[in-house]
């Protein structure tokens, strides 16, 4: 069980794998889906400063091809597990903004009911186990659900992103350390970004690429343009496929750059505005636009039709969230243990 | 089987498990050296013959990791039981029981279960010292969305075990290191004890004395001596620090006027600071006749020595001398 | 510098950390994006500048490692400040503030000491969700050889801190993020708050509210709603979790004969319990007039919406209310 | 300041290093130290069975080589981190052998007054901040007192010994992480005794050598045979050599093996007993007096006396630790803080 293509491929067999072996209606999903991802951030960035929302967010402009080219072959029966950085692994995972933006807004509605806020988002529904407000957390979770998975003879895998800055808890090396030795499905997906909030990975990290650690564990380490959806796809696919195969972990490394601040409280004291623009030129979402028209999967027109239907869809879910429901007082015990709920009737 | 038998405490541990994973094939069990070497306790003995090393799977030394892979197991369905060396080893591993096991049902609005189990070994008394004789079940205990359940007879390690492995909620067992030899009478099914039900080991009318696990023998032990003086015990077994059992404990400071606390965690902020508070907030406060008594750990590490490391935690001539203190003149 | 000047609470603790280090070349701070980014809090600020990147040093994301490495460069003779960027990361770091700096003299039988400094900032209201906003106190508080202060104004803020850098043995220094905005009053000199000492910040006669950090500042806002019932209340501002200040605390207890303790942890098992059975157990049980009070944080993680956030820790309507409740229909 | 060499070096240039760089004292002083940890472990294992002591013990029998090669070329004024298994490491680096009796029966003329015991024995007299009872706790302090020498512009180094199975803790990761992005003068020594209590390397470990994992932290890495004293001193000097020079830390590895069971609960089911004789007959002492030999720097009856003092001391800091002094229960909370001490006036 590869990557699971529905309909046609939407390239010739010369085409390289990600357009060999998606059909055109997985690709242009896929644009969809990155044009979702930064609508949503920039409309998450804007009920901010409207006092729509309290808290922090650490938004992934930039970063869109990494989280939707890892999770493309994935079915709702893969987990993910994300990061304090996560809206874009929620809807590469298939969430609805709509149900984000109310989690976003404290509402009843939202994924979490309005408990976990933005570095909670997750929907389990769709095999994503959550974002995490601790960096690194996520990697043991994962590795974990991958050890279900063994435990159960199953096929699935888990996917674990994490930033550069979390390659240096302990957590990633007792969670990749464990995943090799016991030969798990799981996928570690590093979104390297280049900082872990203010301190570059020169000033933090022995080694320049997070790749090279791989060789620690023994397992296949790549490092690829995060920015290119089609790099990042066919290594993550080959990854996974390892993974389906029993044949154990890998890590994947993109680097890419976050062209927003870490939160809001950045003054982006640490890096150059040049730097930034620089990034700023290799955006990932027109270099995808620009491959899909040159394979002729889609065309000018289909591309802006996709634009303007997410433009809907973000405007539609943020007014759908904004006339959400507030939880009551009464309701702050829900949720605490699932016995309790059990007890008090509100079971999920 | 006869429903008369005898186990040891750590038997009685092992049968749960056994009887768990043979149950249930989504349980099985991780730590450090459980597999061939049977447990740094002998607690997983042989099961690793039994159910392969799949079931009975040593982990690298790796705490957090470990800690951490269970949970994200539990949430994905299965049903881990994690062994702790030592319970200090928890030091380790904080971050994945307190910030995502117990709040992660909390923080995803319900949609999730951990039913993950950790089992830990704690107390002092066996010449380990200041890193491997801690007993810290208060920290657990003030966490929200953890169950935190600690043993003093067979029996009660195996039903409450087995009722950890049931609950769809995070549980910590806390096993005291110098009970696992204790033998006792321990039914043959697959019974639970419940989960935040506190028992009375003993009825008395002078004094209430609330502990758990070793502490619960010495409370009994004490409360004996007392007795061939004319005083009157009565000796809550606590079972279960989180949620603990309010109306069990003050139901009995009704009764009895007095309580005091016997607990080998160090005395401040330990379990008795909670006991006192609640019954000292409660309806049972104004029937109080003494002030409520600590005797806790002492505010020290576990020393090595074994002189010193005798005198850290209560023992009971201790309890015998404060609560007949506690009591005289009330008669 | 006119000594009558006022700061900020985190322009406090930043003038405490450049004296320290201006007056002994041993001081040194490390941590997360305390460098060039000024903290997450702002609290470093441009101390980078002014003592180069060796003084001020930016790690790794890595809490144990870093916490652990404070501690060994303590006992080798310098004097580390490290900052967890939130408190709830020590939960990384708890092997090696507990097992390591809390026990080391301990166990080398005081021939070493660890003058290691870490600040925690704490507490919840700022929507940071559940990992993020957790007032942990109560579990250092346990553990002897740890010292724990918190302070509530930016006068104790600098003096606890300066403290905190002096002291010989490990010292967890606990910032209420919501205090760091708040100004007053902040002596110029180097002078120190001393570590165990609580302060009556309001004298009354009703009862005798002992609070913490940003629960001071509620508490004597209630006390003010109340006066104006004729309802005289005194605030003691704690200071200090460990060692705590019995005495203080006890002394107004028997002039108020009620005691209500307020603070943000979880209610069970939080700094409330331990001060309520320091009262019940000593002389001052005599003279109490009614139940301990504790007003402590829900028994849930703290949950992002801001409606359910401040629900989740007393606020002060409930605190009026409930005071008025303990002291009704005694005066 | 690399080996320091007392009187005249012991072989000439052209013996290897090891034989070179050190005078007939340094060498004969390394096997005396040898020949005390074996007959302090021997005597110490006796005397739990007598019932002695209590609690638990860890013995280095067969690693005599690694704790005195590595501690060899220090002064009082480098530090040492040790772990659980860390008698060897004490004497290594100078400890005398009656207060560590004493402190193994819980004597105040213990090293540390009987509070600590076999898991905590330490002389920080000598630089030796402490056994640990934590596996992998070591791995932070030695580089914390690495960086403590660097603050102070120091050239004393710190060694950090560790067992394979501390090298899959985070801790590990992070420490060394951290040492090698500050170039702190830190050895990671690793003495790879092949099992961490039950668990082999193969079966906890993604890699074969700890050596490799080096290459994750961009250091140094070696695997030396650790039974040879004269291996792992020269790996260990070397790296010595780059911390002094600000070069940064280094890892090195040392194969060896313990030939007594983990702990006294060890029932020795995870190996073989053939494994075990195999690796007694790799004893690291007879190897070393058989060089000491034939590079004529020892004759077989210097030899001998040299094992015939040892013993007598050995006795004699049994008899010495045996008539020592019970702490009374009053003394408990001493030296729970420095404060309170100062307070009782009995700071050290
Ligand atoms: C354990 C922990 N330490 C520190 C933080 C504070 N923090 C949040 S995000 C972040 C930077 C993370 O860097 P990286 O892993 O590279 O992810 P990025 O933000 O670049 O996506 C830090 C230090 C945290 N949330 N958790
Ligand atoms: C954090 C921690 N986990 C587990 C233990 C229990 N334990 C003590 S020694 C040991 C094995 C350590 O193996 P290794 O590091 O190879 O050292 P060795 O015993 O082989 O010298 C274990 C699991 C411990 N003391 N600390
Ligand atoms: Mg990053
Ligand atoms: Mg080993």
């Amino acid at each position: 069980m590869a990557t699971k293509t529905t309909g046609k491929p939407a390239a010739g067999k010369n085409a390289r794998p990600f357009y060999a072996n998606h059909s055109a209606a997985q690709l242009k999903e896929a644009l969809r889906r990155m044009y979702l991802i930064r609508r949503f951030e920039e409309m998450a960035e804007e009920s901010y400063v409207r006092g729509l929302t309290h808290g922090t967010m650490h938004l992934s402009v930039g970063q869109e091809a990494t989280a939707v080219g890892a999770c493309m072959d994935l079915s709702n029966a893969d987990y993910i597990t994300s990061t304090h950085r996560g809206h874009g692994h929620c809807i590469g995972k298939g969430a609805e903004v709509k149900f984000m933006f109310a989690e976003f807004f404290g509402k009843e509605e939202g994924y979490c009911r309005g408990r976990g806020g933005s570095m909670h988002i997750a929907d389990p529904a769709t095999g994503n186990l959550g974002a995490n407000g601790i960096v690194g957390g996520g990697l043991p979770l994962a590795t974990g659900a991958a050890l279900a998975i063994k435990q159960r003879k199953g096929k699935d895998v888990a996917i674990c992103f994490f930033g550069d800055g979390a390659q240096n808890e302990g957590a990633f090396h007792e969670a990749l350390n464990m995943a090799a030795v016991w030969k798990l499905p799981v996928v570690y997906v590093c979104e390297n970004n280049q900082y872990g909030m203010s301190v570059s990975t020169a000033r933090s990290t022995a080694v320049k690429d997070v790749a090279t650690r791989a060789i620690a564990y023994n397992m296949p380490g790549v490092t690829v343009d995060g920015n290119s959806i089609a790099d990042v796809n066919e290594a993550v696919s080959a990854a996974i496929e390892r993974a389906r195969n029993g044949e154990g972990p890998s890590l994947v490394e993109c680097k890419t750059y976050r062209t927003k601040g870490h939160s809001r409280s950045d003054r982006n004291r640490y890096r150059s505005k040049e730097e930034i623009e620089e990034w700023k030129g290799k955006d990932p979402i027109p270099a995808f636009e620009k491959d899909l028209e040159a394979h002729g999967i889609a065309s000018r027109s289909e591309i802006d039709a996709i634009r303007e239907a997410v433009e809907k869809e973000v405007q539609d879910g943020f007014n759908f969230a904004t006339s959400g429901t507030n939880p009551t007082p009464d309701s702050l015990l829900r949720g605490v243990t699932t016995t309790d709920d059990i007890a008090m009737g509100v079971e999920a | 089987m006869s429903d008369i038998r005898e186990l040891s405490f750590s038997a009685a541990v092992q049968e749960a498990l056994a009887q768990a994973m043979e149950a249930d094939e989504r349980v099985f069990l991780m730590g450090e050296d459980i597999g061939v070497y049977g447990g740094a306790f002998q607690v997983t003995g042989d099961l690793v013959h039994r159910f392969g090393e799949d079931r009975v799977r040593d982990t690298p030394i790796a705490e957090l990791g470990g800690a951490g892979v269970a949970v994200g197991a539990a949430v994905a369905g299965a049903r881990p039981v994690y062994e702790f060396q030592f319970s200090d080893f928890a030091t380790l591993a904080m971050e994945q029981i307190v910030n995502q096991a117990a709040k992660m049902r909390f923080m995803l609005g319900g949609k999730v279960s951990v039913p993950v189990v950790f089992r830990m070994p704690c107390g002092s008394g066996t010449g380990a010292a200041a890193q491997h004789s801690q007993s810290l079940e208060a920290w657990f205990g003030h966490v929200p969305g953890l169950k935190v359940v600690e043993a003093s007879t067979p029996e009660d390690a195996k039903g409450l075990l087995l009722a950890a492995i049931d609950d769809p909620d995070p549980v910590l067992v806390f096993e005291h290191k110098l009970l696992y030899k204790v033998k006792g009478h321990v039914p043959a099914g697959m019974y639970r004890t419940p989960i935040g039900k506190a028992v009375v080991r003993r009825e008395g009318k002078h004094a209430t004395v609330v502990a758990a696990a070793i502490m619960v023998h010495k409370a009994l032990e004490a409360a004996e001596i007392l007795a061939k003086e004319g005083i009157d015990i009565e000796v809550i077994d606590l079972r279960t620090i989180r949620p603990i059992d309010g109306p069990t404990i003050i139901e009995s400071v009704k009764k009895t006027s007095r309580l005091a606390c016997v607990y080998e965690g160090v005395k401040t902020l330990g379990i008795g600071a909670e006991i006192s508070a609640l019954v000292a907030e409660s309806e049972a406060f104004d029937y109080l006749d003494a002030p409520i008594l600590r005797l806790g750990g002492s505010e020290s590490p576990i020393p090595y020595s074994p002189i010193l490391e005798k005198a850290a935690v209560p023992q009971t001539d201790g309890i015998v001398e404060s609560l007949r203190d506690l009591v005289k003149g009330r008669i």
